[in-house]
């Protein structure tokens, strides 16, 4: 009885949970429509909104990521994934954070490896505030943090495709 | 055409034999207080396209040979040879085969299925088969049109008068094209014109070639000129030919 | 086949009901918060310090934390149980009128509204003993349509309610926590129990895993009191089967005299009892379906729910779900089926020849 | 113990099941100790007509087996959210292992009353129903597997305890998860595609040439290929070819392509894989009577259908696999 009405508390409470971006930046983020794909991968990246990592170039088109591995990927090698694209062409790279689930620049954050939180392909880097990194690292055994510069091809995770038994 | 010559009993093993029984008996209830010998040591032998009476009052056994014929059921023992197989000990999804293609029955009470139309009565035969639908209509379409009912076609079978029922009774008999065509009493609920018109078709497909065996009592039956062989029965046995 | 076809309607009517109903509270559940937080004193629910929040909304990931203020009230004069609730920032909509915007003001509940025989811009007046009692105008009253959710519920002022239930200062009856990243949660939940070893966290998923077993649960008990009933429909279907006039054994047998094989009776029963199944189970579904969402299953809701003091009215939402349609035919049209296997196989046995010897 | 509509009604069915099971056994048994096709004994006639009998209850019981797989397989879905960490049928099934043992049972079930329904329908093409003691002996064996089944199915509802946590597709069919299935999803997928694709083209071949050569052993070599291809094409389903429908390179579950999400394409999926390493067996256990005078020719024309509809099931097996590989834009390595 006590559980029930008690729930029937909760229900009656309703709230906006998620927050929408508001950030004013050089080019805005973008929020990523059902059709879109990661180029790397090729999967569509609007379910996972939490994970969602996206480049902005500066004629204006766009790729978005399922996760900041595959962005990385991208970033390290664009010629691979868009040959009339170079580094130079960036406007702007953005991940999600977190903890807030906020759409941030990439070069704002710092990017946790080996943690046991999953993304949608697995191991990821995960995108944290600066201030958060050490909380992250102890709650979820976050092995190495990296500044968005030094992320090499050696840091982003094999994803499970690989590994050679 | 001439009559086909009466065969005797000892063509059994004759290729003119379309139908050969040899020792049949059949006891029902065997080993129980009420066993009864159905028939007993039963030989006896029909040609191909001849038409052949079994003769005799009502539990003489006729009508049980008919069904061992008809591959219907198995004697308890003996051997029933139909175009040369023995069928006396097959199982029934052969017998059923057999029975399928090679007879046609004709019965006492027309044994027609009430609530389904005339048509739907004559294609049931074909149901099992795997004739495709549009063949088993033709076919239904063609036999109804030959014996003068095919106007009927779609009237429920209790709305016909006696003598459209037989008709259509004759039409399924047909409509698988069987070799041999057997009749049970078949005039016993018949007037004397409706008996007459009936064996007047049987002798006319008996014409066609197909050999017809006749149960019956009925000397209206077995004194037709027609008829080639009749075969008495009392008791079980075969007392004469 | 009248009494299958009420038999499938009745076990679908209770599958239909419990299905909607869960699908109701669980699409409320969606927008629940991802965290509440209780505190419990001698194994049960106390009071909560507000200061608890503070410390709570460092915890990385939390977006906001905020103290609720509810209770229970026994209403003497109706004999009915209210729950009474402080406004919170953004409460229900569904209210015809408005919510409480201060002191003095509520929202109530449909079924509050209806024993209380009162209407917008009435009185409410609630009273526990000469100190603590309240008159309330009545400002918004909700909407049947979220009846199940909202019917005991009276919505008033923060302080109003404080006041009336004389809450100790600086207490809350507990704190709803919002967290961004769902993912997040169970870490959260495990921090606040390590810093407030006397709370108890519950997530969003725990609130909907017991709600999804007590549904199922009520759903499996009512279909087992309907288990004997199938069972007799069962045996009632075999002996109808069983017991075939002499009229059905003369066509079988001229079937079987004809050309046709045990076999092909077989499926010709088969098919015979499928027909009858299938077309009971469409009229049963199709009955259900209007018992349940055009009458609101009239016939035995209250079995099913009775679990609130004010009976909530139901309105369903239409809702199938093909898997619950699959149950059913499971639960009805297969022991129909077995239970014909027997008797059409004494059927399919009969002698071709006893045409011949009637 | 849960009490779920879905669990009632799968329970109803085995509970059917068991006693139709029961019932078929007591004539069975009758049958294989009073059999006698030479006579024409009353009690000969009554025990073949009971073989109709038998055969119907069969047809039933595996009927109804296959309807409760995939109403199993929904139930497990439908129940997932009852179990902390379950994120689909995988997690119900670690809510409790007994699970996977009723799903094992329950493939085992389908295969051998398939294989008994093929010999049932061999025997009844000989005239002297040769088959006869040996297929009711064959279903003495099977019945204790569909009374296990039933038991199994039974205990894994009677034993789920909601607030187990589980461990749901995303960590079982993960490469870090130490169990069997993890370590199919963990197979690397390129080396996993060449062994399936041969593995496939094999098995046709193999039921290419059996419809042309006589020799018995290279029935009996297809046969054994196809009991080897159906355990190569269940990995193969979780290791690639579900993470190609989902689009997602960490979802490996055998249950979600059933779903409507996906268009229900685990339907023609499995039903082809299931048909079509079936035959092949068939064939090859219809071979050993191949030498029963009057089987060899019901035998030579079932075996000769047989192949042809394996080879078509397993191309559309292979179809089906391989459409998304080819068609999506998928690419997780």
């Amino acid at each position: 009885m006590r559980r029930k009405s008690f729930v029937l508390i909760v229900l009656s409470i309703v709230s906006a949970v998620f927050l929408s971006v508001s950030m004013a930046l050089a080019a805005d983020p973008l929020k990523p429509t059902s059709k879109d794909k990661c180029p790397v991968c090729g999967m569509l990246v609007h379910p996972y909104t939490q994970w969602s990592a996206q480049i902005i170039f500066k004629d204006g088109t766009y790729a978005f990521f399922d996760g900041p591995k595959d962005m990385f990927k991208y970033y390290l090698d664009i010629p691979k994934y868009n040959k009339s694209k170079t580094s130079a062409d960036i406007s702007d790279i953005y991940v999600t954070e977190y903890y807030s689930t906020k759409v941030m620049k990439a070069d704002g954050v710092t990017f946790v490896s080996g943690s046991d939180v999953m993304g949608p392909m697995g191991k990821e880097l995960v995108a944290i505030t600066n201030d958060k990194v050490k909380t992250f690292t102890s709650d979820h055994k976050g092995v190495k943090a990296l500044k968005f510069s030094e992320v090499t091809d050696a840091d982003i995770p094999d994803g499970h495709m690989h590994h050679m038994k | 055409m001439a009559y086909p010559t009466p065969t005797t009993i000892t063509a059994i093993t004759a290729p003119s034999a379309i139908i050969a029984v040899e020792g049949v008996s059949k006891i029902f209830n065997a080993g129980e207080a009420d066993e009864m010998r159905a028939l007993d040591g039963v030989t006896l032998s029909v040609a191909k396209g001849s038409m052949a009476v079994l003769k005799g009052p009502s539990g003489s056994g006729k009508t049980t040979i008919l069904g061992i014929i008809g591959c219907m059921t198995r004697p308890t023992s003996g051997k029933v040879m139909v175009n040369g197989k023995d069928v006396a000990k097959l199982p029934e999804h052969f017998l059923t085969d057999i029975r399928r293609r090679t007879f046609g029955f004709i019965f006492q009470h027309f044994n027609l299925i009430k609530g389904i139309t005339v048509k739907e009565n004559i294609m049931l035969p074909l149901y099992p088969t795997s004739i495709p639908i549009h063949e088993m209509k033709e076919r239904a379409d063609a036999i109804l049109e030959s014996l003068n009912i095919y106007q009927k076609r779609n009237y429920h079978v209790e709305k016909l008068s006696g003598g459209e029922k037989q008709r259509v009774s004759i039409a399924r008999a047909l409509i698988n094209n069987p070799e041999i065509i057997l009749a049970d009493e078949p005039t016993s609920h018949l007037d004397t014109k409706l008996s007459e018109d009936l064996m007047d078709r049987l002798s006319r497909l008996n014409g066609e070639g197909k050999t017809i065996v006749i149960a019956t009592h009925d000397p209206l039956v077995y004194d037709k000129p027609y008829v080639n062989r009749i075969i008495e029965m009392r008791d079980g046995k075969v007392i004469g030919t | 086949m009248f009494i299958y076809s009420i038999i499938v309607a009745t076990l679908t009517s209770l599958l239909f009901l419990t299905q909607s109903l869960k699908k109701e509270a669980m699409d409320v559940f969606i927008e629940a918060p991802e965290l509440i937080v209780q505190r419990m004193s001698a194994g049960r629910h106390d009071l909560i310090p507000v200061g608890y929040a503070e410390k709570i909304l460092s915890i990385p990931g939390v977006s906001s934390v905020e103290p609720r203020y509810w209770g229970y009230y026994y209403d003497n004069l109706t004999g009915g149980n209210y729950t009474l609730i402080a406004r919170n920032i953004d409460a229900l909509h569904m209210v015809k009128g408005t919510l409480p915007k201060g002191p003095g003001e509520c929202a109530i509940g449909k079924g509050v509204a209806d024993v209380r025989l009162t209407d917008l811009n009435d009185v409410l007046f609630l009273s526990i003993n000469p100190q603590q009692k309240v008159s309330l105008k009545v400002v918004g009253i909700f909407t049947a349509d979220s009846a199940i959710l909202t019917n005991d519920l009276v919505v008033m002022d923060k302080n109003d309610l404080v006041n009336f239930f004389a809450l100790p200062k600086d207490m809350a009856t507990d704190l709803i926590v919002h967290v961004s990243n769902a993912s997040e949660v169970p870490t959260i939940a495990m921090k606040i129990r390590r810093d407030y070893p006397d709370t108890r966290p519950i997530t969003r998923s725990e609130i909907v895993r017991t709600y999804e077993n007590v549904f199922n649960w009520r759903g499996g008990m009512a279909l087992t009191m309907f288990i004997g009933p199938l069972l007799a429909f069962a045996i009632f279907a075999w002996d109808k089967a069983t017991g075939m006039s002499a009229g059905e054994r003369q066509e079988i047998g001229i079937l079987k005299a004809i050309g046709w094989e045990t076999t092909d009776v077989l499926k010709l029963k088969f098919w015979e009892g499928m027909a009858i199944s299938l077309t009971s189970f469409l009229t049963g579904s199709i009955l259900a379906y209007i018992h349940v969402f055009y009458f609101g299953a009239a016939l035995f809701a209250p079995v099913l729910k009775g679990w609130s003091v004010l009976f909530p009215p139901f309105n369903p939402i239409p809702y199938i779900d093909l898997y619950q349609i699959f149950v059913i035919f499971f639960l009805t049209v297969i022991p129909y089926l077995a239970s014909t296997i027997i008797p059409s196989w004494k059927a399919a046995v009969t002698d071709p020849d006893t045409v011949m010897r009637s | 113990m849960i009490l779920h509509p879905g669990a009632l009604a799968l329970i109803t069915g085995a509970v059917l099941c068991f006693s139709m099971t029961a019932y078929a056994v007591v004539l069975a048994l009758k049958i294989i100790w009073h059999w006698d096709i030479s006579s024409s004994s009353e009690l000969q006639l009554a025990l073949e007509r009971r073989t109709y009998l038998i055969s119907t209850v069969m047809n039933y019981v595996m009927g109804f087996e296959i309807l409760s797989l995939f109403l199993y397989v929904y139930t497990l879905d439908s129940i997932h959210v009852l179990f902390v960490g379950a994120m689909c049928a995988t997690g119900s099934l670690n809510a409790n292992p007994i699970g996977w043992y009723v799903l094992y049972t329950r493939i085992a079930i389908f295969f051998l009353s398939a294989t008994w329904i093929a010999i049932n329908y061999l025997d009844g093409q000989a005239e002297d129903y040769p088959l006869v003691k040996l297929k009711y002996k064959f279903l003495l064996f099977i019945a204790p597997m569909i009374f296990l089944d039933g038991y199994l199915e039974i205990k894994y509802f009677a034993g789920l305890k909601p607030d187990v946590i589980t461990s749901c597709c995303g960590s079982l069919f993960s490469d870090e998860s130490k169990k069997v299935a993890g370590s199919l999803a963990g197979l690397p997928i390129k080396p996993m595609m060449y062994v399936f694709y041969c593995a496939a083209a094999t098995l046709a071949a193999l039921s290419a040439l059996s419809m042309k050569v006589k020799a018995s052993i290279v029935k009996y070599l297809t046969s054994f290929a196809s009991i080897l291809f159906f355990p190569i094409a269940i990995a193969s389903t979780i290791s690639f070819i579900s993470i190609y429908y989902y689009e997602l390179p960490t979802h490996h579950c055998p249950f979600d392509i059933l779903q409507g999400t996906y268009n229900y394409v685990g339907y023609p999926l499995f039903v082809s894989l299931f048909g079509g390493s079936f035959f092949p067996v068939a064939s090859g256990v219809a071979e050993l009577f191949g030498s029963v005078p009057s089987l060899r020719e019901p035998v030579g024309k079932a075996q000769k259908r047989w192949y042809v509809v394996s080879i078509i099931l397993i191309a559309i097996f292979v179809g089906f696999s391989s459409w998304p590989i080819v068609f999506s834009g998928f690419t997780p390595f």
